[in-house]
């Protein structure tokens, strides 16, 4: 049976190249950077080469660059160590509805301990209006955090506006860009950016592999502590085979950036355009042109996720959904509700994402299959029924 | 996926007796969208005993599966026997079920016996 | 020229096994553990049994063990986790005065959040006497931290004396097993530990491996927010080949272990032995039995440690050492202030540890290089040549 | 290991001056094991120049590679030339230190012009 895997967001096979170059670092070159002989020359030389084509990938100052072992560890560097550090006086916190729990369950904590946190809403493409931001800002507030991209729905903020106006307050802006980076340009600068999230695993890079960029002279405690690494603002040996292989992959996306987006984006519109023709009651979620190439996202009306994850698996078909039955904590994804979709259509959803071995050609048989599913799933659905039923007597 | 077992799997992906049947003696519907899990169960009955049962799922692998049995080990029981079926009943028949989705067994029995009450209710009406 | 590393504590090449068994997860089976199709499957189940294998190594409960990126963030997982969930009142924390730093900072930290803490003493072999936990331990103390074994000097700690000092009043007990696990008998149980934090690389696993064992009712907050990973612990996608290679390794440690503690111990005596038999004025450091197989820590006298390490270097030997000269923070190692080793001696320290490539065959060349590069840097030493001097008037 | 440069790398290991001149006009020591470094520089001096210097040095690379250093930029100059041989200097000829051994580089100087004013002092002492 063919193998269809439309969910490389869950992971994506290590490109070979990065793989190579990771290998000696485990097996001959296993020195550690930290030591006071020579062994430690090649590992060192290596990590920072790493750093310098992660930081080039976002357009920062090697320099800021501070080695994670995931997005999550650095979405919790950023949040909790900025707000330890205590810099900036007062206690409110602003985020989007939208962050990954990683961030939103950190501002959880936060509450419990006092602070004031705001969650702005979005629009029903899931996007963050700046005006939502402005009003929110107090003389309290010291820290705006909002992603880059949705990982789920695809949707890219406007961090440029945003972030631009917590300047204008002085307020830190963090940006969590596991999900965009390696799919769109990004720079630091241009972004307006104190704190950014990198999540290596995300562009083909090793698992264990994560960064936050940390802007020149912005202070933040370490999460981790002990020995001096990173500067002191992350303790533990590092990791040189996932940074080196993370600095590839890293090099590789940004040497491949346009060309692997505009693949993507062509890819993911002839598969959107083949599901939309062909099979009725589909609905796309996230924003139709503002959204990373690799992502589509649609919900199939009156049935349930897991259930056509499965029969999808049958076929040999790999995707995800932001369904309640699929998700560990049973419930529905926080993101398809921050957009205001019915629950139906948030228990229907599927998640697309494109990844290295996706091909025009597979278009029909996909479309085929899900065409196929719905209707048998629809064929047992009450809620197709009762749709049938209003049409009818409508008609 | 869940650790689904070859007879959940079974019933998930040829489940028996979809649809409604026409004319119902009674009706049972539970769930809904916002908790993942819908099923609308429609019996006929004839001399107290189930002749026909169908469905209509919209939920997970569990869901569905569960009504599928839930239809099969109704149908040909008598009233009494049918109210009998009892959640952890259909979850054993499935060769067990997930922790997180022990609640869809519920569901199916509860649809069931719904509409079994939805029978006995309408016949108390034409009765009285 | 030859190539001796006598520093694998800092790092060791991954085992081919180990390595081997990795690969595909890089590749292949790249799928992600809480994937809702079977993508996941592969991975999730090479998970649980890296899980078994780490959980046999030190005879605990499989359900116990949370993975980690490093033996620093389960240091800072179990100290700051325990401390955060505040199931125990009080504000006083005990540990030694020779922990790694990964502890020791962190509770630097916590005092200045107003927490009490106690550092034991150790004695002159680097233990720490029972007796000065008892007198430690008031009806304020929620937490006792002390290493099984240290990695500098090698001296193995009377745990279990000292846990069930603290078991008797019901405070929890960590112990930090990096630099012990896999190189001598652990067992949780005997142990009577809560807490015991575990490093795959240390005993030739990956680099970015590492664990935290948690008995069954100790409640943690997590360092890591976000998804609910490692049962909420540890939020973060699993680095499954990380993983999967750290459970090898603790499989491979379990089957080898006496062969290989008693493999390294006989060396390390021989090396000893050669040394001492042929260089003067050579201190030992640690204990002289009761220390880890693979290690062997001495100071050469009149000497400086730095310039031990790159003479050595020259000679294709690589140590390391304890002095200020040697560390990034420039202070000399706070293991061996701790011992009382006068400071002309703690600048001249040398830890060697053994590793898969160490060979009875280098350690004449060993104690050659050594002998004549601790003659040549005597010559100029004004300490040495103060020394002749008060023997001669003596004499 | 710290990154240094070829020239100290050559003074480290071919250290030149070692050892303390034999009836020394001049004694200076600096430094202590605490610190991790220790110099004991001595002087030979004639017609108010520096014939022979020698030292003793407890340290780091660095450490040796400045005293060597300053031992060989130290030898034949008058007492005025030599006090003038500054921290800075040493670094300089040295091709460079990195930054957290630039300390050592203050030793070399401080300790032969430590060696000097012992000189100084006992000629004041000599001819008072
Ligand atoms: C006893 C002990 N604890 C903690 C650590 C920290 O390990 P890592 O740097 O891998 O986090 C070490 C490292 O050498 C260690 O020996
Ligand atoms: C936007 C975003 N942030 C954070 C994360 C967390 O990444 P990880 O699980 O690797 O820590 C993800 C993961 O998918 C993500 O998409």
């Amino acid at each position: 049976m063919k193998t269809i895997n439309l969910d490389y967001a869950a992971g994506a096979p290590l490109d070979r190249a990065v793989l190579d170059k990771m290998i000696s670092f485990f097996t001959e070159d296993y020195g550690n950077p930290s030591s006071g002989h020579s062994l430690g020359d090649k590992p060192r030389k290596a990590m920072e080469e790493a750093r310098q084509n992660i930081a080039l990938l976002i357009g920062a100052d090697s320099k800021g660059i501070v080695f994670t072992a995931s997005a999550s560890e650095a979405n919790n560097l950023a949040v909790k160590g900025l707000i330890k550090a205590g810099k900036k006086k007062g206690d409110h916190i602003i985020a989007s509805a939208v962050e990954h729990f990683s961030v939103l369950n950190q501002l959880k904590s936060l509450q419990k301990e006092g602070y004031k946190v705001t969650l702005l809403p979005v629009d029903s493409y899931g996007a963050v209006n700046p005006e939502q931001l402005e009003k929110a800002i107090t003389d309290q507030t010291i820290l705006v955090s909002i992603q880059t991209a949705n990982p789920e729905i695809g949707t890219i903020q406007p961090v440029e506006k945003l972030s631009a106006l917590a300047r204008d307050k002085e307020i830190p802006f963090h940006t969590d860009a596991s999900a965009a980076a390696g799919w769109m340009e990004l720079d630091v600068e241009k972004m307006g950016v104190d704190l950014l999230t990198l999540a290596g695993d995300q562009f083909y890079g090793p698992k264990g592999s994560g960064a936050l960029y940390v802007r020149r002279g912005v202070r933040l405690m370490p999460l981790i502590e002990g020995g001096i690494q990173e500067r002191g603002l992350r303790a533990g040996t590092e990791n040189i085979p996932a940074i080196v292989g993370f600095g590839e992959a890293a090099k590789v996306a940004r040497e491949n950036l346009e060309e692997r987006s505009k693949k993507f984006a062509a890819l993911r519109d002839e598969l959107k355009e083949s599901l939309f023709n062909s099979i009725p009651h589909l609905h796309l979620n996230g924003h139709p042109e503002n959204r990373l190439s690799r992502n589509l996202h649609v919900s199939v009306s009156f049935v349930e996720g897991e259930a056509l994850l499965m029969r999808l698996q049958m076929a040999g078909i790999y995707v995800s959904s932001g369904s309640s039955c699929t998700s560990q904590a049973l419930k529905s994804s926080h993101v398809l509700t921050a957009l205001g979709l019915s629950p139906e259509l948030a228990q229907g959803s599927l998640q697309l994402t494109l990844g290295p071995e996706s091909k025009a050609e597979d278009i029909p048989y996909i479309t085929e299959q899900l065409g196929e599913i719905a209707a048998l799933l629809r064929n047992m659905s009450p809620l197709y029924h009762q749709y049938l039923k209003e049409e009818n007597s409508n008609a | 996926m869940p650790e689904y077992s070859e007879k959940v799997m079974d019933h998930f992906s040829k489940p028996r007796n979809i649809g409604e049947v026409s004319d119902p003696s009674g009706v049972g519907e539970v769930g809904n969208p916002v908790c993942g899990d819908m099923m609308k169960f429609t019996i006929k009955v004839k001399d107290d005993r189930i002749e026909d049962v169908k469905y209509l799922t919209f939920g997970c692998g569990a869901a569905i599966a569960v009504s599928s049995m839930v239809s099969e080990m109704a149908k040909g029981k008598t009233l009494e026997e049918a109210k009998k079926i009892s959640n952890k009943q259909v979850a054993e028949e499935l060769g067990g079920l997930p922790g997180n989705k022990m609640h869809c067994s519920n569901l199916g029995a509860d649809a069931l016996h719904k509409a079994i009450e939805d029978y006995e209710e309408k016949q108390k009406v034409s009765a009285g």
